[in-house]
Parts: structure tokens; C-alpha cells; sequence
């Protein structure tokens, strides 16, 4: 098994409530069992291949619905994923309100789960997220960020590879 | 008493007889004259804290304000540290929703009294220069403050004019920052209504700052053809004595240039600058479009770099976005510091009333490792004599500063990847395999990692190698610096009334797609060349692009494929595809200004305390947006705020969620996107756009189609309406590959669909949203949500509703 | 030009003729016309940021500045958050110290802004009710507002003389403001140096708020036989309609007791009020030294207790200290809201300009939660006819507020012992004990938990049974709260030129220990009646006590053993063994007054823009120090800097620490304790006392040492300096259980030894520390480090030498 | 062994550096191993005597010079202890000099434990102490001080005691 949780105390930065780190297994297993799941993917996926093909396949084999964000649409079009482009500010303001019925009308969500984004953006996304909705959110950035409910630690590029296969393994 | 103005005045005293007066009331007096002279004063002259609430509730209720908190507690005062998370209240009862805006608003009258600091010492220093009745002339416009006027009702005429507006300012800054104090506002919203007034009285602030200096140190008035400036690290000259100047205030430095002329010792001193006080070097006495004296070397990113490079010989710092280690990266480098501002002293001895002489001494024989030196004229001749001296002790003490190649290479080896630089760095940059590659002979990562890195130099202090990996940057990307050698606009001061008058028409009615303003400053999240693509994309498109501050700098980094700079490719004027620098951070009051007087020439609205009005106006015909796509400081919180509340929409790199606080629309909420037609009073739908007043984007892809859909207005008559569409759907499916998914809700009728693609449009129209359509005439026949009737008024305000 | 003065003046024409008058100048001429009515004007008239930092470098040389950081990274910019652990530089450059610096300075001005904010709303309000021509008077002085001369060299004389000092103020709170912008200051001690200049720029604006509303709402004038008022929330008559009043302002409140007197409401209506505008409202009305109008309830500690009592029927808040939750607590009860001031509007509607009868319609149906009310004259009637009717609704709708008795039980139960509720309490309470005791039917535990409790409210927060912890506190202690009926002395104003006269030869040569000076606010370690037992000691022990604010008032909770408040026990006069309020929060400027008034009417020294030898004077000379035991807000760290710069020590309580910044100087350090004798410029040793410019302590036991030995100065006489000494060895004694280690140190020959105890200590000398005594003549031979000299002229200016 | 590492992370409020969680022993034996320790005991040892024989106690076993802030002098004097009175923030100012010769002239120190203090103060003096020294800080509160190096978790008085003396047996 990866080692994907190491790193995470010294990034205590936002006050008293951080992220748990999360191993790859039981995240893939936490995103199995959501009910109303959405998938994050930011536009650094467009950075690395295998992080793009990782991203998709985890939005294939989960059906997960995914909202792109940046530009990473355009690394996610004709992939025969159920993609929309949205701001992931925007996004989180709708989150967090309850009314919203989400990127396909069907109602709010209560899962999500974070992929290619840049680490201090997400982190700042999240903190309004964890303040103020009970959205759960999983990061599995090659980054710790802090504000997600559960997160993966500081990794590697390769080992994030690595992890993201574990993952899929446990989807 | 009809001379009486608000502006110098002779008395004849024998119109006087009899008259008691009050010195107090003489001033009172001279304000109530200068209210009557204006034909109409609006509802809001000098407005208190609360007097423009009920417009910040008006827009903020479609707005939401939106908090991402940087820190989920509070250490306000001694009950704390509190813990607010999960929106908790803290020991004073105040939640985490209240504390955040309470903090936005922190930032905001920070940035605000930055500027209006700014102000005030530029200020008092020119007053006591050139009088206060030193008449204001910022070239060819009958509103010389369009911000100043717009909220106090003045119209400067004079230096003197400014005081008791810029005292104005500190009455509202002190308000607002007693509001931060423990125990006061309770309610979020009400706390976003006085960040709203903050940011509004930052635009004076920053307006009296500029139009002040204008006036009286011979910079660019309105100029669309103010001369062209080196910018870039590769146009310093390194084998002559180099001066560098880092800070925002000009008032220090024009002595020294001043001094260097009448010397002759413009050839023989290489002198630059670093930050906004290099543009305002640049636009010192060049009103007459004769070349800038200095060189721009660049924005705060590039400050520990050019200090480690070495070259300076003496640096000298003036006030704000200085780093605050200046002193002490020099001082290794044996480069003396002189200070020149009582906000930046760094506990160096005041050498104001000491002899050059013995100052010279004291520096050069590095006995003191600078100098406080308030005294310009002083400052003027011992400023390059230092730098001759030092040029000269430097090279003979062979001061070494960055690490041979040899070095770097060894440095590069002691790397253990261990991954803290990059936890540590603002960006992640890949140093570590930037390292790998060095160890290899190949620099290019680093060249690379050059543009994006800002110099923060916060991966040092994580090294547990003690590898000085800033050093490791720059000496790897020493090719690539050599050639950064631009071209930067002078800074041109405000947009002239015929500009206005010539082009307001176009931009309410949409034909000109909008203007774009790259303002801010220069934390991008992926280097300074996407500032580039962006004023690049929309020229081409003919948007009006404004610069000012650290990216009108770093706009002019960069080349096209015909070598070109952009400054060097389009016009800078006012017009479709101008593209202008109105000069430094506190020139950003001439892009409000622009869009006030719009209003007030295009439109013949009264701006004298009538800033309501004009807000609602702006945000309804004007198809402005503003983008600091590397916003860092509270000046940029606060100027982004200042257009907020005027009805400008602004978008921030991903950064710029520090900040805590945007202001975002939910599309979704239909009820929220109606306004009143000023002709009746009903009620009209209108676009969701713009969908924010103060958001994020992520990438520079992403904001491409963002730009266009924000400077879609209510006004927009058909033919401007079809090129704002076009432009976004273009501008999606380029950066996106993607019609953006609403783009048929801004359609009301056939002909707001770009020519072009009419046809497809339509049929998506049928097939897609069951529209129904008259393919005959190629007609729309039912389905838009909003009419199209370029004759009606759009409005928030109830109360300009004729039939209210 | 004789007849120009800074007030009111009346020109004769004829001596005008032939003169041309620019405005600006106008003003100008005036104030150099007070400059040269003045017989003398120091260095520093209306310093700026930098004008007083060779004083500040002086006496940072000696106090250091200590940091005790609340967070070690940095969020102020989008570069962040920095971690700074380590004192590591964040990515502008700041370290940890230099941070921390910059968070304290803005803590300090954040306290002056609140304070002058409150001025500027003050004063634009009695400008309106009274004229800018309105004199100032507060009693038999000639030194209307000695902080105001001391700083700008204005005397003032009418309410609009005030106007121009306020904006003085302004524009350096915002010049400081500025400077907490990133990339200014980059030196820690510079930033202190703001700190200091910031504190001192607060008495200036706490004394102008105060002499105002002096000067117009009838308050006592420096009345040392002001009247008593009733206060505790024990002397609420809760059958009685109940109107409370929040915050500090009394602005909105005059109106209610003018309304209330005018319809003979006095008796039939309940009045009481929280934090200083109680206290200001008891000064309302009473220099007649009739009796107070209203009752004051207490200090922010009981706002929470008081609305949870579900007594009040309307709350009115105005500004400054008031519970960000009070709208909604307040909402549960049906307690319906007015806000007053735009510092606090809770997001309410603005009821301003609606009629009074639409406004009682809205709030007596529970349409609207409360309403914004900017006019006053309305307010005075609504807040009234408001409290009569929702008193009645409130009966019928049987509103009920804390638990019965046996719900008590119940939450009791509930308990779990989590100890989470401990962990979130400021204090640290033994809640889980209390609980467990509660469940067996004993209050007593609770019963001392009330007056240890501030009433935060943070222990509801993290319950996780959700006990209403603070109603349980409450209603457990309804015995002890019935017994809160205390008597607080009326706010007496600044102290008077003849007590002045009397007492300040006793000061400087130490005859009268020293003046303690008990200020601040509530947030006590250990509970209000520690207040009791500090002043208590003191006054037994004849030094002068002087108190304020918060301190004010908790101290008048207590009786002695007499059954009497210590203000019914000692007079309210400036002399040994005296108890005086000055009255509210801004009051605490006639604290720092005097002082400064003992230098001018006692030393004759000239104080117009003299700060910085009235400073030196009081650092070496005036036994002065004050204690904020309970301090919380920004205002007390502003005031203690304030006085920090003045040279008069302050000590606070444990939570203190929290601000971040003490000045601790280093008795070990033997070079930093001498100071010149300004007859001759040569070098003398003081004792080293005070030890700190602002410190902490422990606890109250702890303190009363302290307490002794912070007034001992090089300027006492042997007779003062045994006095001292006495009592700082028995209340080590007492206190502590030992002799002070360092007693010896302050003993310059034997007269300075306690009488009694005198041969006892020879010989400890003798023993212990090997000096030589005369056993025959019972006199010291050699031993003392320093000389005694009572006409030595200690000073730390070598300027004010006479051989220098 | 009792636990006292309980409670730590919800009170990371400090900022990126937290101390670490210690148990008693390890406690007790670090002490003992300190070159130039000092006890720093406050005053609330006075409010509970168990607490304050248990001062006494470590201050004998481990022969530890004792500042005795606030009045815990009163509590301390003729006990056998060599304590000192100092008023603790001016001690942590001079703990951060390291000019300093300590309260008995030998030198600076090495190692402080504390005992008997108000949580918030003494997290507060630490934090000073923790930013510009080396000093190393052992927090035997019955709360978790989160600058010290390292700190107990809370606990209840009981088990305080229990686990003050099981420090005492390490000592």
C-alpha cells in the first residue's frame, strides 16, 4: 500500500479544524458509497497525461458526474464523461446553498471529491465549504489541503499516480 | 460674494463691510457657494458611512457576498483566540461570517489608506513645493476628479482644493477602522457595506495622489502618445553605477533626476526602479513626450532578484510593496539603503539634518548599513554621489553575488528532493525536479520556473539544505533575463473628454464589445506572460484594454511574433482596440474615472454627489470589467472593491481567493435578475451578466470567455449585442472547446445572433431549447426570456423610475 | 490682527484693507497666531509618524519589546499564509517579529480609531445641537485639554476648535493605517515607534470626545463631590417596563431621558445601561450634582446575563463593546433592537425618516426584529412608548427567559462531563464540577462561577448536549445577582488645576506613593472583585486611586467588611488616599491629563507640542501607574500605549498577554539604568523602576508589589522613597510571604529606610550585601549604588542638559 | 499507563507549530536528562494542594531551581526548594536572552518545565519563547499548551495528579 498521509501536521495553517488524511483505499471506497457525489477536476489535470487519464477513468468507473473547472474542459470533451464547465468559485457558492439543484437539476450535493487543482485555491474553495455547508469533500491532490474533510498528504508526482491507481482499484 | 469658489479668491474688501465672520463658517460658506455654482448636487455629497447602504444592500441582495476564510478563528482581542469554525460565534458573539467580512473590510480601508497615505505625503510635499494654489491640469477635460466630484460634490481647481477632500478620506477611513474594533458591527452585510465604502473612498484617495502629481511634475496629461520606456531586467547596464529606486511615491525621487540632469550625469548612472514609483520615474517630465530619465525594471516579483543579482549600488525605498527585508539582502551585498518615507525606516538613523558629507562617509566606509534621509534636495545630491562611490568601492571590493556556475551546479547536487521548497512555495513549483535537471546540465527547467517564480524567497527559509534557491533561479535563467528587454507605454494620466465623448456611445450600446482593465498586481499562478495573452486576445477583438501598476509593467515584458510589444502594436487612446496605460497603482482612478464620466459626458447625468445613480448606471450600460489577475496587496482588495460598489465587475487570479470575500450572482435565481425600466417604473428581465461583482478564475483559458460575458450589459443594442455574443462563444470554444452552455439566454432576438453563425444558432435554438422559429424570415418567434428595446433604461433604483 | 484666535472671532474690516485672503491661508494664519499667543511652543507641534521617534528609539533602548505571538504565519496578502514559525520571513520579506509589531500597532490603532471615531460622531452631533461656537468648560482649569496642547499646541476653547485637532487625528491613524500595508515598515522597532504614536494620538482623541460632552450635556466639571449612581443587575426592578441601553456613545440616549423626564416616564420606566454609556449616562444631567437619571447595569461581562434575564423590553445600542449577537439573543425573547450609529447597524432597516407610529406597528407585532434610527429627537419618544408597549406584550405573551428550577435540574443532568465546555472557556472554569454539584442540588459552585464568568458564551458553542451553560450559570446564581446592588461614583471629569496644585509636589517627590490608576475592562482572570481588593490595599496605603470605564463600575459592585462601596468610603479629590472615576472609557485622557498637568502646574513647565520632555519628566518624575486588570479591547491597548509613550508604566492582567507586545526592560542590564542630571549633563543611576513600560501579572497578589515598586522614581525625596519602599516590602511581605529580592537596590542612604524597620534592615545590608554602616550614627558608609540627590534633574535627554 | 496524549488537535489555534503530545514518563525521564533546567511553577498550584505537594515533589526528586511566578512564592517559601520569586513574562523575556545568567548567575537555560499556570498565559509566554529561543519547553499542565515543545493533552484534576506522580517516578 501507498503512503499517502505523511507530511499533513506541519500544514495546520487555517486554524483549529483540518482534514483528515485519508488513504487511497478508503477514499475510493468513501466515493463508491456517496449518494449525490460530485467530481471537482481542475485544470491542472491539462498538465499531465496520466493525471487527465487517471481523472477520466475515475469519472468512468465511479459515474461520476463531473464538473471542470478552469479550463479543464478541454481536456475532458468527447471522453464520454457527463462534464460541465463551471467556476469553482461559483461552484462552491452554489454548494453551498441549499436550494441549488445542482449541474443537472437533480438536487444539491453531498459529496465531493477534488482533482487538479492549484493547491492554495482549492484550500481557500474548500474553507468556505467547510464553514459553511455540510458538504463532505474529498481532496486527492498530490497536495495536503487542509480544508477538505479528508485529504491526501504532501506526495510525489509519481506516487500520486500511484495512489490515483489504488483508488480506482477500490471504486 | 460671487467670487467666492472653492478654489483661491481675492476678497475686495469693501464687499465685505460689516460682515462678522467665523473662520469656520467661511469655510462652510465656501462649500455651500461651490454647491450652488453646480447646477445640481446629488443626494450623497461627502457620504458617511451608512449614507450609500441602501445601494450596497441593493446590489449585494443579487451579489452574495462569499467567504473563504483564511483562517477559521479570531485573535482580535483577549477573549481569543476564538474559534468560529462551522460559522461558531466567538467570545464577543460574533460569527465567522461576521468576522470574515470584518476582515475583507480590514483589507480594504488598509489598501484605502495606502493610497490616500500616499496622497497625503505627495500631498504636503508638493504643497510646500509649489503652493496651494498651484492650479490642477490633467490635460484636455472639464472634469479634472471625476471620483472626487462624484462622491464629495468638489471640483478641484487647485492642490489647496484637495486638503479638505483628502481630510475627508481620513474622516472615513477612521470611521470604518473604529468599525474593526471589537464589540461594533454585528451583521455581515453591514460589514460588506462598509467595505463598499472603503473601496469607493480609495478611488479618491488614489485620484487626489495622482491628478496632484500631474499637475505639478510634468507628467503626461491625457496623452495617447506619451513616449515609450525600457522595461526589463535585461536593459540595465550593468558595468555603470546603478541606482535603483523600489517603492510607489515619486516625491523622492524627482530631486535626484533633477540633479542627475543639471550634473550631466544621465549617461554616466544607470538608474531603475521597481514597482509603481519606476512609472511615475517614467512619467516625470515627459509631459512634453520627450523619453523617461529612468528605467522600469520591474514589479515587486522582481525585487530579491534584482537585489541579488548584485547590481545595484545604491538602493533607495520610498513607501509601500517594498520587501520588507530590503536592508538586510543588501546589506550582505554591501549595498547601502537609504529611506526615504516615514512608513518604510527600517530603524535606520534620520541623517536629515547631517551633512552630505558625513553621510557619505558613514555608507561608504559601511560604518551605517543605510540612511533615513527626508530631506529630498539632500537626498537629490547624495543619492548618485553615493552610487559613484560605491560603483567604485564595490568593484574593487569585488562583491560577489550570485553563485559561478561551478557553484551552481554543486548547489544544485546538495538538492535531497525532500519536497519542502515546494510545500513552501505560494505557487508548488516543481524546484525539485528543476534540480534534477540542473544536476544534469539543464537549465531550462529553472528558465522556466524564472517567469513564474515571484522571488519570495520562502522556499530558502524551508531548505533544510540551506540551498539559496532564489540565487539558483536567477543564475540558471541568466539568458533569459538578459533578454527581457520591453517597452512600457508612459503612463498617459486620465481619458480626456473628447476620448469620452467619442467612444461612450459605442460602449453603451455595446459596439464596442467593452473595455478590459489589467490592473493589479503581479502574484499570477503561472507567470507574467498570460498577461500578455490576455491584452492580446481581446486587441485583436477590439476591446478597449487600460493597464496601469505592476501589470502595465509586465504587459510590456513581452514580444509578439512580430517582435513587437503591444504598447508598440496599438494605439493608446480611448477607442475600440486602444490599448492604454493610465501609469502607476494610484492611475487605476482614471479607469473609474473613465467609466464616471462616461456617464457624466455620453449620458449628461449630474456626478456631483450623485454616486448612486452613477453606479447604477455603470453597472447596467457600461461593459467594463476589470481583471488583477495577480492581485497580492490590500490596494488591490481595495480598488476592486471601489469598482464593486460602482457597478464594475472585477475578476481576480486564483490567488485572489485570499482575499476572503468575492461577490458572486447564482444565474440560477431568476427573480434576482430583473431591474426597473426608468421610462414606467415595470419591471424588465434582464441577462445574468455580470454574474459576479468580484470573483476568481482559475486559469487564463478560463477567463478568456469569462471577459466577454461579463461586459454584457441591459443596454446592449442589437448589433453590440451579437459582437459581445460572438466574442464569448468564440472565446469559449477556443479556450473551452465548448459553446458555453447559456449563451442562448443572452439572445432576445434574431439579430443579437452573430451573423455568421445565424443559421446553426437558430436551429439550435428549435431543436435545443424549443424555440420557435419563423425560418422564413429566419425570425424568433417565441422563446427569449428578455425583449429587445434599446430605447428602454435599465435601473435598480425605484426612485428614478419615472412613474415610482 | 490681535482679535484672531483659533475660536470664534470678529474682524474689524478696516484693519483688514489692502489684504488679499486665499482661504487655506486663512486657517493657516490662525494657527500660527495661536502659535505666537502661546508664550512658548515646543519642538513638536502636530507631530507625524516620525517626529517623536528619537523619544520612542530612548526608551526602546531600555524596554524592550517583548512578542508573544497569537498565530505565527501572516494572512494579511494573497502571497499567504507565511508561515513564520521560527521568526522565518514570510514571502514579502516580515519575519515573525516585525509581524507581530505590525499586528500590535494595528491593535493600538485600532483602539485610537474607535475612540476618535466615537469623537467625530460626538462632535459632529453637538457642533449640530450646540454650535461650533460653543465654549468649552470642564471645570476650574486653564488647561482645557492638556493631551490635545501637549500633542498639537492647540488650545481649545469652543467646540469647533475641536474640529481641526480631530482631523489631526485622522490623518495619522490613517498615515498608520497605511503602514500596515504589505511591503511598508520591514523593521519591528519602527513599527513600535508607529505603535507608540498611534497610543499617544489616542488620549488626543479620547479627550476631545470627553470635553465635549462635557462641555454640553451638563455633565460634572471636574467635581470631586460628584454624586453617586445605583448599579448592578440586582438593582434592575424588573416589574418596571425595562429599557436597556448598549455601547458608549450617550449621543442617542440624552434624548431618551430628556423624553422620559419631559412626560414624567421617570418612575415608570426602568433605564439602565451597559458598558459606558451607562456611565455617561449617569453624567447626563448631574453637574448640579443632582442624581443620575439612569442605572447602570455593568460591563460588557453582563450584556449577555442581562438579556438572557429576559428583563429588558427594548435594547438600544449605540457603538463600541456591544455583543455582536445581541439582535439575535435578543430576537428569542422578543426584545426588539434599535441601532443608532452606522459603527453598528446589524443589518437592520433604517427607520430614520418613518413615522413613529409605522416604526411601534413594525416592532410591537414582531414584523421587523428591531430598526436603525439615526434621528434622536424620534428615538427619544420611540424608545419610551416602545418599552411601555412591549412591556405589556411581553407579560401577555408570557415571554419566558431562563429555566425553572427544575429545568436547572435537568440541564444539569444532561451533562456528560465532556470537559469540552472547560476547554472553550477563556477562564478555563470548573463547569463540569459545578454541574455535578447542581445535580445534588448545590449552587454554590455556579454561584462563584457568575462572577468569574464574563458571560462569552463560548461553552454553549461546544456542548455537545447543547445546555444553555451561561442561562444555567444565571439562574443558579439569582441569589448572588439579587444581592448586586452596588453605588459607582458619577464620572467627575479631568482633575482641577488647584488638586493639581496641592498634590503635585507629594507626587514627584514621592510623599504621596503614587497614583494607581485602575482602568480598562472586564475581562478579569479571577473575577471582579479583585478590582476591590487592589484598590482597597492601595487606598488603606494613601495612594491616589483613580478609576474609569469598566474598572469603574465593577469596582462599586463591592462592599467592605463596613457594608459600604469603597466610593462612600473615600474622597472622590486628587490628594493621597483619594478614590476618583473620571468617568467613561474616552475619561481615561484626564488620567494621562493630569500628569501632564503636574508638569506644567508644578514644574511650570511650558507642554504646548512639548511631548517629548513632558514624557522624559514623567518617566523620571511622576510616581504614576496604571493598571487594566480586565483589559480586552483594542481601546486598552491603545490607551496603555499611549501611555507607554507618556512614560507611565502599565500593568495587565494575565490576558493581557494576548496583545501580543510588552515592554520589559532588564534590571541585569546595568548600562541601561542611568539617565543625565540636566543641571550638568552628566550620568546618574536610577533605580531600576518602573521595570516595564507594559507588562503582565499573574495574579492580583503578584501584582500589589509590583504595584509599589512600578512608582518609585529617582525623583523622590528620602521621605518619598521610604514611603515607597515601605510599602513595597510589606506587600511583598504580604503577598508574596518574602522580602523583594531586589529592595536593597532602591536604597541610596538610610533615610530612604522604612523607619521601623530600619536597623533590621542596616544590617541585612551589612550582612547580606556587604555594604558598610556607621553602627554609631546609624548611617550607611558605602554600599548604594547611587547617590541621593533630591535637586538632581534626572533626565533621558542629553537636549535638556545645560553643559550638553 | 494513563493517557494524557488525548484532546490535542482541535486545539491547534496557534498557527503551523504545535507541540507535541508527551505521557508522563517520557516526561519525567526527559526532565531528568536536562543539562540546566528550570521549573517554572505558577500560582495556581495554590488553589489545589495535592497539586502543589506534587510541585514541591518534582522540584526536590529532580533537584530543579524553581521560578515561582505570580504568588506561588506564598506557597513555596520554606520547603527545602530553592524557588525564586519572578514575575513570568519578564522570565520569558530573559529566557530568550541569551545573555542572560538565570536566576542563580550560572547561565542561561536549557529546558523549562511548567506547572500551575493560567492555560492561556502560559501559552501565550511560550509562544514568545517558542519564536525567538531554543529553549525547549515541557508542558505538565493539566491543559494542552500548545506552543510549549511539548505538552500534556487536557485532562481532568484527577487524572493530573495520577499523572504527575507517575512523572515523579520517572524522575
Amino acid at each position: 500500500m501507498v503512503d499517502v498521509i505523511k507530511n499533513t501536521q506541519i500544514h495546520c495553517t487555517y486554524g483549529c479544524k483540518s482534514s483528515k488524511a485519508v488513504q487511497p483505499d478508503v477514499a475510493g471506497k468513501m466515493i463508491s458509497k456517496a449518494k449525490r457525489p460530485l467530481f471537482i477536476v481542475g485544470s491542472q489535470i491539462l498538465k499531465d497525461e496520466e493525471l487527465l487519464k487517471r481523472s477520466i477513468e475515475i469519472a468512468k468507473k465511479a459515474d461520476l458526474p463531473v464538473a471542470a473547472t478552469g479550463h479543464s474542459m478541454s481536456g475532458l470533451v468527447d471522453q464520454g464523461i457527463n462534464a460541465k464547465y463551471i467556476n469553482v468559485h461559483a461552484l462552491a457558492t452554489y454548494l453551498c446553498d441549499p436550494n441549488w439543484t445542482g449541474l443537472d437539476g437533480s438536487g444539491q450535493y453531498d459529496t465531493i471529491v477534488v482533482l487538479g487543482h492549484f493547491k492554495y485555491y482549492i484550500d481557500q474553495v474548500l474553507s468556505g465549504l467547510k464553514s459553511f455547508s455540510k458538504i463532505k469533500s474529498i481532496a486527492i491532490e498530490r497536495e495536503y489541503i487542509q480544508n477538505a474533510t479528508m485529504s491526501f498528504g504532501n506526495i510525489t508526482p509519481a506516487v500520486h499516480i500511484e495512489a490515483l491507481d489504488e483508488l480506482i482499484d477500490n471504486l | 460674494m460671487s467670487e467666492l469658489t472653492t478654489g483661491k479668491f481675492s476678497m475686495a474688501i469693501s464687499d465685505l463691510e460689516n460682515v462678522q465672520i467665523t473662520i469656520n463658517n467661511i469655510v462652510g460658506a465656501i462649500e455651500k457657494e461651490a454647491d450652488e455654482i453646480d447646477v445640481e448636487m446629488g443626494p450623497t455629497v461627502k457620504p458617511g458611512v451608512s449614507s450609500l447602504r441602501d445601494w450596497d444592500h441593493n446590489i449585494l441582495e443579487r451579489y452574495n457576498p462569499v467567504y473563504t476564510p483564511m483562517c477559521d478563528q479570531c485573535c482580535y482581542c483577549t477573549f481569543g483566540p476564538c474559534d468560529l469554525s462551522g460559522n461558531k460565534e466567538g467570545a464577543c458573539g460574533i460569527d465567522l461570517a461576521g468576522h470574515n467580512a470584518r476582515e475583507f473590510m480590514l483589507r480594504v480601508i488598509t489598501g484605502a489608506a495606502a493610497h490616500s497615505g500616499h496622497g497625503r505625503h505627495l500631498l504636503h510635499h508638493l504643497i510646500g513645493l509649489y503652493g496651494k494654489d498651484h492650479p490642477l491640469d490633467v490635460g484636455a477635460t472639464n472634469i479634472i476628479a471625476p471620483n472626487v466630484q462624484l462622491v464629495t460634490g468638489v471640483s478641484p481647481k487647485t492642490l489647496g482644493d484637495l486638503d479638505s477632500v483628502l481630510s475627508y478620506v481620513e474622516e472615513q477611513i477612521t470611521q470604518l477602522l473604529a468599525a474593526v474594533h471589537v464589540g461594533q458591527e454585528g451583521a455581515s452585510i453591514d460589514f460588506e457595506s462598509k467595505a463598499l465604502h472603503g473601496g469607493m473612498i480609495d478611488h479618491v484617495g488614489m485620484e487626489i495622489s495622482d491628478i496632484a502629481q500631474i499637475s505639478c511634475l510634468d507628467f503626461p496629461k491625457s496623452d495617447d502618445e506619451a513616449p515609450l520606456a525600457d522595461i526589463g531586467m535585461g536593459c540595465l547596464d550593468a558595468s555603470k553605477p546603478t541606482l535603483i529606486v523600489i517603492g510607489h511615491n515619486v516625491a523622492a525621487v524627482t530631486d535626484i533626476i533633477d540633479y542627475m540632469e543639471e550634473k550631466g550625469l544621465n549617461d554616466k548612472i544607470e538608474l531603475g526602479g521597481l514597482c509603481c514609483t519606476a512609472l511615475d520615474m517614467t512619467r516625470y517630465k515627459t509631459g512634453d513626450r520627450t523619453l523617461p530619465r529612468a528605467k522600469v525594471v520591474g514589479t515587486l516579483a522582481k525585487e530579491l532578484k534584482t537585489i541579488r543579482s548584485g547590481i545595484p549600488d545604491v538602493i533607495i525605498v520610498d513607501e509601500q510593496c517594498i520587501r520588507a527585508d530590503v536592508l538586510k539582502e543588501a546589506s550582505k551585498l554591501m549595498i547601502p539603503v537609504i529611506t526615504t518615507n516615514d512608513k518604510v525606516m527600517y530603524g535606520l538613523k534620520d541623517r536629515s539634518n547631517d551633512s552630505i558629507e558625513d553621510i557619505l562617509e558613514d555608507l561608504t566606509t559601511g560604518k551605517e548599513k543605510g540612511a533615513l534621509m527626508f530631506d529630498y534636495v539632500k537626498l537629490g545630491e547624495l543619492a548618485p554621489r553615493l552610487t559613484m562611490m560605491m560603483s567604485e568601492i564595490r568593484k574593487q571590493k569585488g562583491i560577489k553575488a550570485l553563485p559561478t556556475d561551478e557553484e551552481l551546479k554543486e548547489l544544485a547536487d546538495k538538492c535531497v528532493h525532500c519536497l519542502k521548497c515546494e510545500v513552501a512555495c505560494p505557487n508548488s513549483l516543481p524546484i525539485s525536479e528543476a534540480m534534477t535537471a540542473l544536476s544534469e546540465g539543464d537549465l531550462s527547467n529553472f528558465e522556466v520556473l524564472h517567469d513564474q517564480c515571484i522571488a519570495c524567497g520562502r522556499c530558502e527559509f524551508a531548505c533544510p539544505k540551506d540551498i539559496d534557491i532564489v540565487n539558483v533561479i536567477e543564475k540558471s535563467s541568466q539568458r533569459v533575463i538578459s533578454e527581457e528587454v520591453g517597452k512600457v507605454r508612459v503612463g498617459r494620466g486620465p481619458i480626456s473628454d473628447p476620448e469620452i465623448r467619442e467612444e461612450g456611445v459605442n460602449l453603451v450600446l455595446g459596439t464596442t464589445p467593452g473595455i478590459v482593465a489589467l490592473v493589479g498586481c503581479s502574484n499570477y499562478p503561472d507567470g507574467t506572460r498570460d498577461l500578455f495573452t490576455i491584452a492580446d486576445e481581446m486587441l485583436r477583438r477590439s476591446y478597449i484594454v487600460v493597464v496601469s501598476g505592476c501589470s502595465a509593467m509586465d504587459l510590456g515584458m513581452y514580444k509578439g511574433e512580430d517582435g513587437m510589444t503591444l504598447y508598440e502594436k496599438y494605439p493608446a487612446r480611448f477607442k475600440s482596440g486602444g490599448l492604454l496605460n493610465t501609469g502607476s497603482c494610484v492611475s487605476n482612478a482614471h479607469i473609474t474615472g473613465a467609466v464616471i464620466k462616461v456617464a457624466s459626458i455620453f449620458a449628461q447625468k449630474n456626478i456631483s454627489g450623485n454616486y448612486e445613480e452613477i453606479a447604477d448606471y455603470t453597472l447596467n450600460r457600461v461593459g467594463a470589467v476589470g481583471v488583477a489577475w495577480g492581485a497580492y496587496s490590500q490596494k488591490a482588495a481595495s480598488i476592486g472593491t471601489g469598482c464593486s460598489r460602482l457597478g464594475i465587475p472585477v475578476i481576480l487570479g486564483p490567488h485572489g481567493s485570499k482575499y476572503r470575500r468575492a461577490l458572486i450572482a447564482k444565474p440560477y435565481e431568476e427573480d434576482k435578475w430583473s431591474v426597473y425600466d426608468a421610462r414606467n417604473g415595470s419591471k424588465m428581465q434582464i441577462p445574468a451578466a455580470p454574474d459576479y461583482l468580484l470573483t476568481t478564475a482559475e486559469t487564463v483559458e478560463e477567463m478568456m470567455p469569462m471577459l466577454a460575458k461579463s461586459c454584457i450589459r441591459p443596454s446592449d443594442n442589437n448589433m453590440g449585442r451579437m459582437i459581445k455574443l460572438t466574442h464569448y462563444i468564440e472565446l469559449s470554444q477556443k479556450y473551452l472547446g465548448i459553446m458555453p452552455e447559456d449563451w442562448y439566454k443572452f439572445v432576445r432576438t434574431e439579430t443579437d445572433l452573430p451573423l455568421a453563425k445565424r443559421e446553426k444558432l437558430l436551429k439550435i435554438l428549435e431543436k435545443e431549447h424549443g424555440w420557435e422559429i419563423d425560418w422564413k424570415r429566419k425570425k424568433i418567434l417565441s422563446g427569449p426570456a428578455m425583449k429587445s428595446d434599446v430605447s428602454a433604461q435599465p435601473t435598480n433604483l425605484k426612485r428614478l423610475c419615472k412613474e415610482a
